[in-house]
């Protein structure tokens, strides 16, 4: 296996997929001549030319309008928002056309496209720019939410999510292209709408995803000198949901935490809190808590986001009370 | 045209004023639900216009559509079951009047979030322009819908990447109760093409000749030249918005006079005076619709419901 | 007391406020000549004038956008979206601008500013057109949502709305405008942020809001014929929550179901059931039922569509659920 | 324009050149944080635009907001503090550079969603409708600013409810590595006002005189008229688009040569060509803006962090 960052892998998944699929085509801001805001797609204009990585206007709705009427016909597109923050302004292709258009024709078409967007804090990019809004992508039904934590994952991911016939929003970090993480040689896909256990542990579970999984990590490193074996379960798909590897380890351990970096108030957490207490009631412990972003609007100051923002420490602190 | 051909649009304009009518009646007896918005009185729009295509260029458009799914080709029974939330509707009773599409017919919907599909339309004429032919993609939309910020992105798009859409802008001079000067900074929404640099022009859309005419000049410019052109047709809708519009925004007079200019009057007038037909074939062709209404509505109501099921069918195409 | 339509609470509440301050005037499509699409602002037009209630063109941005600006100048604007569906191609004003202004430029200026928006299912109007999405607005701090379940709230609540500086947005439900209840004669307000026991009771707690509460109410006079007494806790703002009275509520019965119209994942529920466990872990007899829309977009069919929205039935048997 | 007008002007445009060259060191340095979008090359645009307006006219613009920051007379002290992210920053340090605001001053802003704050300006134009004075708001933006649907729907606002905008299109060539045609149906943005009907010009960017001529006149004509009126200003950025820009979409060739077109160095001509000002003169109003700024950041190192319980402060107004 060999070791690549996260946005090497996001990046051999788009090649590898548009190499196999000449439907295959990604159209963003600044994806082409720039190379990807990211570096994300850095020589895929020169390798593909422009009608395979093509340059959009700051336009977000046309971005994703376009990608499904592109879709609605049979291509393959994938429409990459600059960030996740820009959803917003392409709110209704997103979760009220791309959601929808497949059931509300009774079926006749398909959408077959991914939407990559970068989300997440910690860069100093002020409350409009470093938000982690991921539950709210989750509540619509029609859609599919996928968001990776390592670069294994997120190749494995993204070639499924572009082979399916589903619209997918494919969520990245921006803190997170850097990080390594062994990758298998040759082809492989992951399939969307599994979580997977990370870490194995026998005296709690970390519920998490994205760059919860990084923190977790090390978090779960933290615990280890102490004694304490934190499992971590990986959602990786926010919808659908697979709670099954939750549940299984949650059965073992009784304890859980979640860990996300969005607002806690109607987050990813409070989703999975519920689900525990429907499905594993008897096996309840102590109260499943939730670590998460506290409920501001994110300041440039890097000392207010860094308190803002959850933390290694939060997550330890969290598991040490789950334990008591 | 031939004679033929015109005296399929005139059959087509009465189908969509007989089915509409009928639908108004169902929809009072609480047969149909949701909104549903008629297309009396714009008949002649899409009538001429889509007469005008090939079968593989496609079209889409608004909530507004039920006369755009007869002139694609759509039966009047999957209109009126669509209508009537029956399984046998073209979208299996789950888009109802504002969500019609058949992708066979190449109509690819009604759609109601107002100019949300103009993007889409980009983005049909874009998977078009990927693929390497030359289709033409035809939106339609009303005058309200080009204040949104849709619209903008969806003609930029279009002239800069060249794509090949026609849009289609049905001047019936109000969204909902707002006159167009109260909405639009410009009257004439063919101006708004400039700012794109968009070739453009009108046509007067009680007249489905003039608009066949004026949709087969823009059609081929925008297939040979591989560049969008933005087409006003004026018209009114006789009735109400949709089937609840208390009508305070408007004079009795201002929907009497339009009414004087019903597109089917004027071309039935037509027919008579250039004696493509005589007033017995006009009336067969009545009679005939008449008839193919009655029996949609009991091909309708005899169809089945959706099956309890369905509900969780097509949420995705994977599974 | 006189009892009166929420349709009337809620116009009594805006001419209340009109007359009383002259800086609140109101945008949106067909507030004006046509009088509200849902008759809320009939007989608007002629008594205030074009200047005090605008029609807009359809422009979500704009109409919001302009509240924005002109609410940061010290107007009061009243901004409505005809739909809360529309909300989402104006979103990016709701929860990245309106939402963070205050806080991003340090305080500096404020938003006094409501958003006016109807949802709800059950009228045929198809899956983009009968959205309930109200856990999504909830998730970001900086936003206030309120939703009424009684025209008594609706009109406190909604003058306390015009009369508070910060971006409000107030959720109405399309098929409530015609219930009637109570409301006090004369001038009164209902504080933003607060929930309300509606209905006592011993056996079980049923949190909700809005649609509902009117379900939920119907659900109790089920119940209380077989002798189960429900306690009814109307949330009534969604952000800040209110927990107090569910708690003191839960605390007594140990047992609650939450009911809302809303899909269950990543909704209202799932924030409440956390909430509760969270704070009353050693108060919990049963596990927490969700109660809310099956997942799926809304189809227009009115017998599937009524099957997927909740219903009195499922609340009844949810509640006898968690009292087994 | 008088003499000490003039020379202000040219002090103002060495101040934003020499705030933001150390702003880059101190980025360097690690010492700012988050997105930095530098106005150098552009100083002509915000100085001559805002020069011409009186202090109740207001102005709005997007993240490359620390010219038009000075420029409305906000200190270098608080421009520096704000990006060293310090409590004695206009937004005490929860803004940072793209959010730099002072009311006080009728500046409402720095707005980092591209578009994003043109609605929001018809909307301070509608509040002084609403108060019935005929203040005018300055918006500013970029040439990728205009192909958003933000745009479309906040002027056509503005034309149809007569807001007093001047609507500034600061035409820099790229938005990001885009240039103007690769994203823009029209190469001249002023002709998108063409379909609002909305008088529009177009002034040399470089040139600070040239912009606050234009700006005086379309200030006037907004303010007497009660109509909006869009002016393109030519220009370009000498840096790149922000700190971390590979810059692969341009020559360094074309670089170059707007460089020779300093609008600091054109000023600085055209003061010694007209004897407005010595060279001395001139070099005087240099030492002391490089003072300023010594002070501003000595000024901004010193001050202190925001507190930590400012962090749950001003969410909201109410409690
Ligand atoms: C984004 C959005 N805003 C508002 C509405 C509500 N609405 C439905 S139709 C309509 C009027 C549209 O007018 P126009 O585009 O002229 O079409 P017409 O109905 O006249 O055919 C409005 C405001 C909507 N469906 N979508
Ligand atoms: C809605 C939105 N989309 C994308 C971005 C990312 N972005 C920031 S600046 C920029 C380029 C803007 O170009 P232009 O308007 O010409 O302004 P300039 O930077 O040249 O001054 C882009 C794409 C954003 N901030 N907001
Ligand atoms: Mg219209
Ligand atoms: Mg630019």
């Amino acid at each position: 296996m060999a070791k690549i960052t996260m946005r090497e892998a996001i990046s051999q998944a788009l090649m590898e997929e548009m190499d196999r699929d000449p439907a295959v085509f990604i159209l963003g801001e600044e994806v082409g001549v720039w190379g990807g805001t990211y570096a994300v797609t850095k020589g895929f204009y020169d390798k593909y030319g422009a009608a395979r990585v093509k340059d959009t206007p700051i336009a977000e709705n046309a971005i994703i309008g376009a990608a499904i009427g592109a879709a609605m016909v049979g291509q393959r597109p994938i429409a990459e928002l600059m960030t996740i923050n820009f959803a917003f302004s392409a709110m209704d292709y997103i979760v009220n056309q791309a959601a929808k258009l497949h059931y509300m024709f009774g079926g006749q078409f398909m959408l077959p496209m991914v939407i990559r967007a970068v989300g997440g804090g910690g860069r100093q990019l002020g409350a409009t720019h470093s938000q982690t809004p991921d539950a709210i992508f989750a509540h619509f039904p029609g859609l599919k939410v996928v968001s990776p934590g390592t670069p294994e994952d997120a190749k494995g991911l993204l070639k499924s999510a572009i082979r399916s016939n589903d619209p997918i929003l494919f969520i990245e970090h921006a803190t997170m292209y850097q990080i390594r993480g062994e990758v298998p040689e040759g082809e492989y896909t992951i399939p969307i709408g599994k979580s997977k256990i990370q870490r194995e542990g026998k005296d709690l579970t970390i519920v998490t995803y994205c760059k919860g999984l990084e923190l977790s990590m090390k978090a779960a490193d933290e615990l280890a000198k102490e004694g304490i074996q934190a499992e971590i379960v990986d959602l990786r798909t926010l919808r659908p949901l697979d709670m099954e590897p939750v549940l299984e380890s949650f059965k073992k351990t009784n304890r859980a935490i979640v860990v996300e970096e969005g607002w806690k108030s109607y987050g990813v957490g409070s989703e999975i809190v519920s689900r525990i207490y429907e499905e594993a009631f008897d096996y309840v412990d102590a109260p499943i808590l939730r670590v998460a972003q506290k409920e501001v609007p994110l300041p440039y100051n890097r000392t207010l986001e860094q308190a803002a923002l959850p933390q290694v420490p939060d997550i330890v602190a969290a598991a040490k009370e789950v334990l008591k | 045209m031939k004679k033929e051909q015109l005296l399929d649009l005139y059959y087509q304009m009465v189908l969509i004023r007989r089915v509409e009518e009928r639908g108004a009646e169902l929809y009072q007896a609480g047969k149909i639900g949701g909104f549903m918005h008629l297309y009396i009185g714009q008949e002649a729009v899409s009538t001429g216009l889509i007469a005008a295509r090939e079968p593989r260029d496609r079209v889409i458009t608004a909530y507004r559509d039920h006369g755009v799914a007869l002139n694609c080709g759509i039966s009047s029974n999957e209109v009126m079951a669509e209508l009537l939330g029956k399984a046998t509707g073209m979208s299996k009773g789950k888009g109802g009047s504002m969500h019609m599409a058949d992708t066979s017919k190449n109509m690819w919907g009604g759609h109601a979030i107002v100019g949300g599909h103009l993007p889409v339309a980009s983005g049909l004429a874009l998977g078009d322009q990927y693929a390497g032919n030359d289709n033409v993609t035809i939106c339609m939309f009303g005058d309200g819908a080009t204040n949104i910020g849709y619209f903008h992105e969806a003609l930029n798009l279009a002239k800069t990447w060249g794509l090949r859409v026609l849009w289609v802008c049905e001047n019936n001079q109000y969204g909902m109760g707002t006159a167009v000067e109260r909405a639009s900074a410009v009257t004439e929404i063919r101006q708004k093409a400039e700012g794109y640099g968009m070739k453009n022009g009108q046509a007067d859309g009680m007249d489905v000749i003039k608009v066949y005419d004026a949709a087969r000049d823009a059609i081929e410019y925008v297939r040979k030249e591989g560049q969008p052109y933005l087409l006003e047709v004026d018209t009114y809708r006789f009735r109400g918005h949709s089937m609840g519009d208390p009508e305070r925004y408007r004079k009795a007079e201002e929907v009497k006079q339009w009414q004087e200019n019903d597109p089917i009057g004027i071309f039935n007038k037509y027919l008579l005076d250039k004696k493509t037909a005589t007033r017995k074939q006009l009336d067969e062709i009545e009679a005939r619709v008449e008839e193919e209404v009655v029996k949609a509505v009991e091909f309708a109501e005899a169809s089945p419901e959706p099956a309890m099921e369905d509900l969780f069918k097509d949420i995705y195409a994977d599974n």
